[in-house]
């Protein structure tokens, strides 16, 4: 079996062999032995890469996948060769479908910082929202033309909630 | 001969936890309240008794007043200990008590009333010769004012706008050249912002530490000062991670800090737990900010270097007893750190997160402490601060405790809400920090989210188990799909054995 | 200059882990090594780097010393701890690393073998002026002799069959009066049994306390005692709770107490930490038994007192250099406690249990300290020994100290297999336990399972709570029927949809 | 509703009644107020009688159900009324039915202490088993006449294997 990982920018083939009871990796042209175990307390493995020891979590995001390690938690995407080849004949990624602003936790709208037809850039502050007796800027990840506004200033959020949608530039 | 004998705690989440701790060591009844939201809240779980005191939002529970006071007369409490927040420092809350017949685990009243009025609490450590930050007793009006009292005080200075706040009509001036420039332009912002352009000087604080001093009152003149607490690491003014003692004192320093925090206890007849807070500039010198009359979230690392329980201390005194030490105060031992654990994405500005605590392994082995408010499958709750927990760790030398603290953090296992685990290693591992060049500008100078990101092993081991997560799930679903082709025969099966009827 | 990097831990469970976190805050490489259930155990997730080293039994993998070697080799660790237990007394193993060139992190190979001989340890205490059980030289074979030598070391004296063993041919004597019976009675037996009837004399004591010595040595002669430890609460012969400083013990008794342990220890040239256990009578003579060349299951309770972190002195030595504390050795603070938490059902004889831990939630707040080998979910192996946690406190006194673990022990949560914890609480609460009255007899004296029946409150609870639940099972059932009507109209609904074709 | 629930000997009659939202208890006659809770985190409840405050575990065990309180693990009967006379006319319970005693965990049989046809006491010494370095006498709850030895002394047993019969004397 062969997938294609992307995580943070950095893009990889990661194909498997299997020995037997034994699972190798080979990833980036690299011979890997890791054991991978299902650990009974939760949604995580224990990872043992070349004897390294590595506890990950993996859960299903809205995009893709999320990694959570060390407290990090890292989306990642992983694909059949095919389902790569046909997404960049279409053009590519989350970026290209659009992007659309949640509430990130219950809240209430106190200032909206765009309106339609704005050009927001990645990590620019859309919206900000009072929640925990705190004021909280959204960001937006990729940006875009904001085409649509879906909260009035001073409205209660609840999480997911869209609140802002933006389309690609020049898309 | 102990008076008190059921205590109910005024609170929720961490501290009620450790106040129902103590109560328990000591033989005293713990009573709970609980907000609807909180039915299944730890402290709930852990008190001798808990009550309902109504919905979730804190106004119409927990600061109900009324209701709380009512819950604490049926349940027959003789002592209600607030903890921190909510009614720790609430005049009325105390006076309501005392006219129930109930104590107030505190300070009087009136202690609570004379402090918290911040002016006042000036006046009370200037009479107690408690230097304050050097500023103009009044509005200045000339030039010349400004200049002569900065030949006093010296530069750098601020220009603060009478009517202002909010960071608008303030100017940071280094020099008398520079002066002439900002007062006119300062005193037009003020103007055009408030009508008003009177102006404050004060001498202004480039990288202030904050660091304050635990004192233990028992309300007799008797005042122990319990050494001091570096709470300089901050965030829109949230302490992050506070330790003791603090890396600026020397000795002498420590004892003058000492000495004019029991004068100001001492000014007010304190009682109880207090904390006088300090800012600190680059030359050490230290100015009196203001008095919290409760206990702190940080008060376990004081506990860690002096082998005191605080909240027992606070009860002996409540039931008219001396401090379990009398004179002679312990000498801390050793540095002891506290690290916030809070549900909140530093990546993402730090912004509050919540949801369900999916997994949770604390960190545990020598010299580790936690004091966690929450537990594996608990719901964090959108209407209260998001402190989880309290990581606190001793060693003998600063050195030692920040690698413990950095092996404990490394420990930490918590899944579901975002929260500040990696920032407090980032933290810690920070040259500075193993310096002990703090300031309450320290994020501000050293932290942008990018040194979160993990490193190349860790995004490489991360990169392999989602490949072979992805794989077991392509497993998973071949497997699926063979029992549904399965299924579709059987149903067959049973099509053809009812047309066989 | 440390020459030590990568340490591998020759040992499992919550031992394993506490050698990690030294590791890690040295900045040491931890290496684990795991049999195959063990594969997902604490101490595989919380280390560096992880190798199997063989199936289940431990024969087969812990104690595999080829395989083990031949891990730490390939591993390319420049030191192994043994732990307790498995290789922790091996001289052969010893003298194996030491081939191998990898530091063996403990005493010499010539220590571990000279102490291990019981008889030359015996040898070794007199030499040193210790005192050891006063006892016959040798056999003794007239009645005369026997009571010359009663005169000598007074009653009441045990006669031991030389050949004997396994309790056969042993008599308590407590007066000149009765020794002519029990003299031929006892021979009688021996020969009896054993074909042989010299019999030996020693000194009987009816409440020994076991109590021992920690001590610490560079191995260039500087050795330091932190103090003693009580562990005379046993069953078995398996410790279940200990404790320091010792109630039995006064200043004078403490500081002779660890001039012997000292002497003994450099009389050997001791290295790294060990112990010296010593029986006491009911005057608080203590006597010499043996030394244990490792560190102790019950280490942490020094820990708590002295500050120091025994791990990492043991590496400091390994690594040849000097204790952290050079000559000065710090004073002990306070009292600490630890509860063994086992996997066994003391009301049933104290069996053994295995199984999933199916909840768990550690004590925490002031003074309290876990070091557990299991989680939430972990299956606790069949082949090892059945300590899943150690609950250790802290407090400035032993009442304090007491009541802090009865709370501890009363906020522990664990669910799955059945364990020791409301023994703990008994045992805590024992009138007798509280007054420090303690021996080795002292559950044979005070035990019986009927303590552990919960009160009336709690039995009243729990069957309320069975009748509640019932309640909700019963309902469920209820909707899960109607669920199934529903199917059933489904069904029906399917059928006549065929039939219409 | 209504339940005969027994434990540690005690039997007490529990009824029902439900008023809107709460639930209140009837016990020994004794009106109860009682706010259960299942917990997030097992098969455990919050219970609050009267403000009390208890964690109760209830799981199924091989006879009737199993609370653990503190620590303590207690076997309850719970029956309808109905239920409760029917075992009454059949002559009562476990006891009746005879016991086997089971392994409680993997180990070796060292010693057997009773043979086919002796009379066993309640909590009396039956069989010696072996497990985690250490000799465990496993011991009868009611005891009477064994009836079947089902393992041979040296035989390795696995966890809830049957080791010996006993039926009740006279029964």
């Amino acid at each position: 079996m062969k997938f294609w990982v992307t995580l943070q920018g950095r893009e990889a083939e990661v194909e498997f062999h299997t020995e037997g009871e034994k699972v190798f990796l080979e990833a980036d042209g690299r011979r890997i032995e890791a054991d991978f175990v299902r650990l009974p307390d939760g949604e995580v493995y224990s990872l043992l890469i070349d004897g390294r020891s590595h506890v990950v979590r993996v859960s299903a995001a809205d995009e893709g996948l999320e990694v959570e390690i060390r407290g990090a938690i890292i989306p990642v995407e992983v694909r059949h060769p095919l389902e790569k080849m046909l997404l960049q004949q279409g053009g590519g990624r989350t970026a290209a479908r659009g992007e659309t602003l949640l509430a990130p936790m219950p809240g209430v709208v106190v200032l909206l910082r765009v309106q339609v037809g704005d050009l927001v850039q990645p990590d620019q502050s859309v919206v900000v929202v009072e929640a925990m007796k705190m004021q909280n800027e959204l960001t937006a990840t990729h940006g875009g033309i904001v085409t649509e506004i879906l909260v009035a200033e001073k409205s209660a959020v609840s999480t997911g909630q869209p609140l802002v949608k933006m389309k690609p530039e020049g898309a | 001969m102990a008076r008190i004998q059921r205590v109910l705690v005024a609170n929720r989440g961490e501290i009620a936890c450790r106040v129902i701790r103590t109560c328990r060591e000591l033989g005293l009844t713990s009573i709970a309240i609980f907000s609807e939201p909180d039915r299944t809240a730890l402290h709930v779980l852990m008190a001798d008794e808990a009550y309902p005191v109504g919905p979730g939002p804190s106004r119409e529970s927990y600061l109900n007043m009324e209701r709380v006071l009512e819950v604490a007369r049926r349940a027959r409490a003789d002592a209600i200990h607030p903890g921190y927040g909510f009614f720790a420092e609430n005049e009325e809350f105390a006076r309501a008590c005392d006219a129930a017949g109930i104590v107030f685990i505190g300070p009087l009243p009136e202690t609570i009333a004379a402090l918290g009025d911040k002016l006042a609490a000036r006046e009370v450590a200037t009479r107690a010769g408690v230097p304050i930050v050097p500023g103009s007793p009044g509005a200045v009006t000339t030039l010349d004012e400004v200049k002569e009292f900065a030949r006093t005080i010296g530069y750098p200075i601020m220009l603060k706008a009478a009517a202002g706040g909010g960071g608008k009509g303030m100017r940071v001036v280094r020099s008398d050249a520079a002066l002439d420039a900002a007062w006119d332009l300062t005193r037009g912002e003020a103007k055009a912002a408030f009508g008003d352009d009177r102006m404050f000087v004060e001498r202004y604080i480039e990288r202030p530490r904050h660091i304050e001093a635990q004192i233990l009152a028992d309300g007799t003149g008797r005042v122990a000062f319990l050494g001091e607490r570096e709470c300089s690491v901050q965030r829109r003014h949230q302490k992050l991670l506070e330790e003791t003692p603090s890396p600026a004192f020397d000795a002498a320093t420590r004892k003058a800090f000492g000495e004019a925090s029991i004068r100001i206890a001492k000014a007010v007849g304190y009682r109880s737990a207090g904390t006088v807070e300090f800012i600190v500039d680059e030359q050490n010198q230290f100015y009196f900010l203001e008095v919290n009359t409760r206990l702190q979230v940080e008060h376990p690392v004081t506990e860690m270097v002096t082998g005191l329980d605080l909240v027992a201390e606070q009860l002996r005194v409540a039931d008219g007893l001396p401090l379990s030490f009398g004179d002679d105060t312990p000498t801390p031992r050793g540095w002891s750190m506290e690290a916030r654990i809070i549900a909140e994405d530093p990546a993402r500005n730090f912004m509050p997160s919540v949801g369900r605590i999916e997994r949770v392994r604390f960190p545990q082995g020598p010299g580790v402490r936690n004091d966690a408010g929450v537990y594996r499958g608990y719901e964090v709750p959108v209407f209260y601060d998001s402190l989880l927990s309290k990581l606190v760790v001793w060693a003998p030398d600063r050195e030692q405790c920040r690698r413990r603290m950095l092996r404990a953090l490394d420990e930490f296992v918590l899944e579901g809400p975002h929260h500040n685990i990696a920032f407090h290693g980032w933290l810690l591992s920070h040259p500075e920090f193993a310096k002990g060049n703090l300031s309450t500008r320290f994020l501000e100078e050293h932290f942008e989210p990018g040194v979160l990101r993990p490193g190349p092993e860790a995004s490489n081991a991360a990169l392999l188990a989602a490949a072979l997560h992805e794989r077991e799930e392509r497993l998973r679903v071949n497997v699926a799909r063979e029992d549904a082709t399965n299924t579709g025969s059987a149903w067959k099966w049973r099509g053809r054995a009812r047309s066989g009827r």
